[in-house]
């Protein structure tokens, strides 16, 4: 709740960003500076860290061994999981995943699977019975706006940096063998998120401008320039022609963005 | 996707179901069927079901949840246990918690929730049976039930989802569709106020795909609109009339 | 709680009552009016919807496999469940079951199993290994008193129509076969719940007679017109004559009712 | 049921515990057995050992659940992991739910719960072994409890089940003979207000079988009476008279 | 709350221990009288009760069969539950375990664990595959102070009299034959807290003295006199020479009270 | 122990990581590092990685947990998903919540929580890779993040553990040593005050092992303590001072 920013304030930045201006004096469709810091967590299999201005989220991602599910008896399992971890916000409480981790998670989830990043087939170990389980844990530490691009592109690099248990299967028993095979990616989607305040698009809202903030649509585009993702969130509306520009606007930053990732 | 399959639209463009590429389902709208709601409605949608209720705007519980400014939107898209193939547990589950924030999100800007500070209103979504687009179809419903509470609203919200067969971009897509196809866009539209209130996507979609989606989806909104409002009928005339008076104030 | 009465209106219903009069004008011995809709939900295997004046219930029957319990290894399994759906009425409220969804299940659930209605032998595919589970699923979509009596009927209602998958087990593996096999029941068992208000003993209470009642007595009676299940609630007493008395006149009631079941 | 085996009663009406068909189980009742509670009282009725705490009537967390009108009773039945045959998880089943829910409604009939609006009382029950019948000895005891803590009481309540072996009705099942039998009929009684206040059946009676049953039950609740008085002795007494005077008022 | 003494009653109790006296009358490294009863529920495997002056503990053992821990694959497993019953103090509430039982717990379980009491490879029966699980459940009844020397106590009386289902195996399946044999404990752990009042340490507090209590040190002895697990609890604090002091006198005291336990 | 298992330390006294028995682990201490905090401190204890971040003293939520007396601390360990081998559900463990509770009570000490009623502080501490002695490594930072949140402390708390590998005494055990060895006893110390605020041990020492750790242990922590300030450098100097003067008024 302290988190809330004066009507006076919110009045404040919408005036500057009718005019074109920010509160850092960046344009409209400018990121702030981005650091990606890779293999941070030597225990997880793959790891990240991401500043966004002062936005910090760590993901870790852990391989497990489990079931596949009935329906694709051929292929591991992405897990996505968000934590908004108290110490990142005083707006942050502790307990189970309310809706706001929820759909953070869900939207991470989505950029990855329909890029289809991740050749699900190869983390079949024995088909209907034991494949790889991909847990990818998205841990926000500060929170300073734009929790969803910053995750994305940390999950992103995350798994690029993580390494495959190696196994064999020896008498119909799994044995996880010494070494590591590095995962390998088949697309490296970026995610977009684009804030409409007044009339104006916006990337990558602070904090405060996410008050002021009508509506937001965050879109997962591909290393071809198509998009494979979207979700539009807040409590306004988009018109059709906006979300054109906005789809036109994430394509362009999502290019500039990759340059990030490492592979 | 498989060989063997059969094509989920054939050469002449007709898909599986006999539709057409830019052809809704069979719809059917009622409103007021709940007696201990403030207002109601039920949809079928193809195969889809679905049974919405409306309680408030009252009093909020618990309290603090309340906001001194505005009237606080609740909403709750929940499957039946019996709705989907296999039975699902009646504990919300991931999915169902974001659908409801986004299906919250995109009936909030038909409202005018300052109108009533201190207040909460909810809206209850049952899916009795799911085949596809069911959180449009809720938002298509949901939309007919706050209206049939009386409550002012800027505009009816309509949904229609969009998305890509083969290699075809087709308007509403049923389970099968879905499931197989190789996009899905839902969107949710404010046709007087030329609005998009829920837009989301998965799958692969060019550029050009992309907008013919959107496009196509908006205008599927636009077909439904006019039996969103033929069902208010009277009533939502009324409404109408309260509304356009408040807000010309 | 708004669906609380009035004192006024409360001593009005009990005066009426006590003359052996109804608000609506039916005697203290008859059911309102009771429409069965059957096979509603496709995606089911088996649904119904029961029409109680203004109360209705929707029951869906979903069939699938599991493992069978220890101490019954040749015994399907019979799992009901009832939710309060919160657009059934502003008293109800989304969360997990409470009390009277927890009763309202079990009394719907003791009806079916002590009245032998499902022969659990017969939904045993392999011994002590896999079994089909038949979840019954009261789905409560307004309440205007009786719940009880409506979910057990639309349950039975719901059994009656219910189709078993086909099944056959070729090298030690479970196959789902096509088409179906109606799920044939020993016995339709019918639940009638007699309020006591004042002296009187009252069927089918509307939701305004629930809150002047004292308290109600829900027995579950088959074909042959013995009583197999019983259930007291509210926070009154019987006498043991009037307990007698409520367990003739379900008898008589129950036979009424079994008629708007279809076999 | 298994030919193989052994009958639940011989033909000389003898039980497999060498019971008559309507002899109650041995029965030990103890009052005021716990320091900390306001009241209580500890049951052993036949291998059902079993515990009583009574806390107020006090001030009610969460305060929204007291009412203006009434004192509020609460109600949980819990069975220890080590009181059956398989552990029991801690967690409350749906089995205790129900049970809470009914043996506080056979207790609300005894009591003037008008007489102290605002308030809350509540009884908690822990089954530390359960052999058949936990519900009706937890009643028998949660009355004594309710007695002990010095709230005025129409009647004590005390409950005894009836049920059907074999073809015979007989008296005060225990686990075995409840679970191979052909039915069980859990009675609660007010003695002096000939009520009952707590009627279950679960398997098949006969109109005259059920008729038996119930008088079975009703004068096995009757048997059980003094000794719940018994036990109760002079502080019984002491509070009994306090009640008259306070409902002649 | 209701259990909460005045401030005045705390400064009597604390000035009373300064001179090395207490309410009742004991020395400061006096227990309560302690009488303890084995067997008392027939149902469980084990089963004991402790009476520590008013303070009551009912520990039942019971013994299932289960999966043993993937990196212990040769052993049983044993499994410690404390439930704070809301009847045993009117400041317990019923609801899932808060920190004070997982705590008191959690010090049972390491008593018994450190000092090795259970042969866990004797409760393998299939290595890998099933193994015994034993359930201690700590359950208690009345609460008067120093829960966890009673509940310690109890849990090992408890284990002295668990006996073990016989089992046989039988082409690959685990049978449970008749009969029980003795589980036998290879050490019997005692556990002592010692509180801190002032300056003084104080062996077995009552409720009121733990009230004005420091802090507390719980030490597990074994037979031979050496400690094998330590909890320190409560808001303050003691000097390294203190600890030094406190883990002398339970040494002492643990000899004393392992005297009640029959072997 | 596995006979082919290398030892855990030599000959010379020198353990599998190179160390001596009485040598600390690399110790890496930040404080400040968390902008939306009102305190907070990062921590590097061999390969543990410890984020604190602290706020209040501010209302407490849900009201009824406040007390008129005094500020409530609140605490919580946390273990971050990926921060052990096998991937941990973020559900808080039983683990977790008992060390939630050490911790707090290793940290009241040093508190002036009279001075604050009415009000809360929550220490909020994340581990995101766990390497053995993360509960010490988490006291140490979450004082640090204490002091930088500005709030008066009586001194700092410093924590680590000694323990018994092989025949000897050890200090500051890692992941192996404390699986593989025969003891691990955890302190928290305020070393101006001489005050161990956290003992807790798993595995058997004789006394004089036990007195050895535990000086070992202690004066373990009287080497971090200097690095801590150090971290705190002109800040805590600033702080101590204001804690000096209140405590003297």
């Amino acid at each position: 709740m302290s988190t809330l920013i004066t009507k006076v304030r919110q009045r404040q930045i919408s005036q500057l960003i009718e005019k074109g201006k920010r509160l850092d004096d960046r344009a409209l469709t400018d990121y702030r500076e981005i650091k990606i810091e890779e293999g941070l967590i030597e225990r997880a299999e793959g790891s990240a860290k991401i500043l966004l201005g002062k936005t910090e989220v760590l993901v870790g991602v852990k391989v497990g061994t489990g079931e596949p599910f009935t329906d694709t008896p051929n292929e591991g399992v992405l897990t996505v999981n968000a934590e908004l971890v108290p110490l990142a916000s005083p707006s942050f409480e502790p307990g189970p995943p309310d809706e706001n981790s929820i759909e953070l998670a869900r939207i991470v989830d989505r950029g990855i699977r329909e890029s289809k990043t991740i050749d699900n087939e190869k983390l079949c170990i024995e088909p209907g019975k034991k494949v790889f389980v991909v847990f990818v844990d998205v841990y926000v530490l500060n929170h300073d706006g734009n929790l969803i691009d910053a995750s994305a592109l940390a999950a992103v690099s995350a798994l690029l940096n993580t390494k495959m248990p190696n196994f064999e299967i020896k008498d119909g028993e799994v044995k996880i063998k010494q070494g590591y095979t590095p995962l390998s990616l088949r697309s490296h989607p970026v995610t977009v998120t684009i804030g409409k305040i007044g009339d104006k698009l916006v990337v990558d809202l602070g904090l405060e401008e996410e008050q002021v903030m009508d509506a937001r649509l965050s879109m997962a585009v591909k290393d071809d320039g198509n998009i494979c993702a979207i979700q539009k969130g807040g409590s306004g509306y988009f018109t059709p022609q906006q979300i054109i520009e906005a789809s036109k606007l994430a394509q362009e930053k999502a290019a500039e963005m990759r340059k990030k990732l490492k592979w | 996707m498989n060989d063997k399959q059969e094509k989920l639209i054939d050469k002449k463009g007709i898909r599986l179901d006999g539709r057409k590429a830019d052809e809704l389902r069979p719809l059917k709208l009622e409103v007021g069927v709940l007696p201990n709601a403030d207002g109601s409605a039920y949809v079928e949608h193809g195969k889809n079901k679905i049974l919405v209720g409306v309680f408030g705007p009252r009093e909020m519980h618990p309290k603090h949840l309340s906001r001194p400014d505005r009237m606080v939107l609740r909403c709750r898209y929940h499957m039946a246990p019996f709705s989907v193939q296999e039975r699902k547990s009646p504990a919300p589950s991931r999915r169902e918690v974001e659908l409801s924030k986004v299906i919250r999100e995109s009936l909030e800007p038909a409202l005018f929730l300052e109108l009533y500070p201190r207040t909460g209103i909810d809206v209850f979504i049952e899916v009795l049976q799911a085949d596809g687009g069911t959180r449009c179809a809720s938002i298509t419903a949901a939309a007919l039930a706050l209206a049939d509470s009386g409550i002012p609203m800027r505009d009816l919200v309509v949904a229609c989802a969009a998305g890509k067969i083969e290699d075809t971009v087709v308007l509403d897509l049923y389970d099968a569709e879905d499931k197989l196809g190789a996009a899905d866009v839902p969107v949710a539209y404010m046709p007087n106020l030329n609005a998009i209130t829920l837009l989301q996507m998965d799958g692969t979609l060019t550029p050009e795909e992309f907008e013919k989606a959107v496009s196509m989806a908006t205008d599927g909104c636009k077909q439904i609109y006019p039996m969103q409002k033929e069902a208010l009928k009277t009533k939502y005339m009324h409404i109408k009339e309260e509304t356009q008076e408040e807000t010309e104030e």
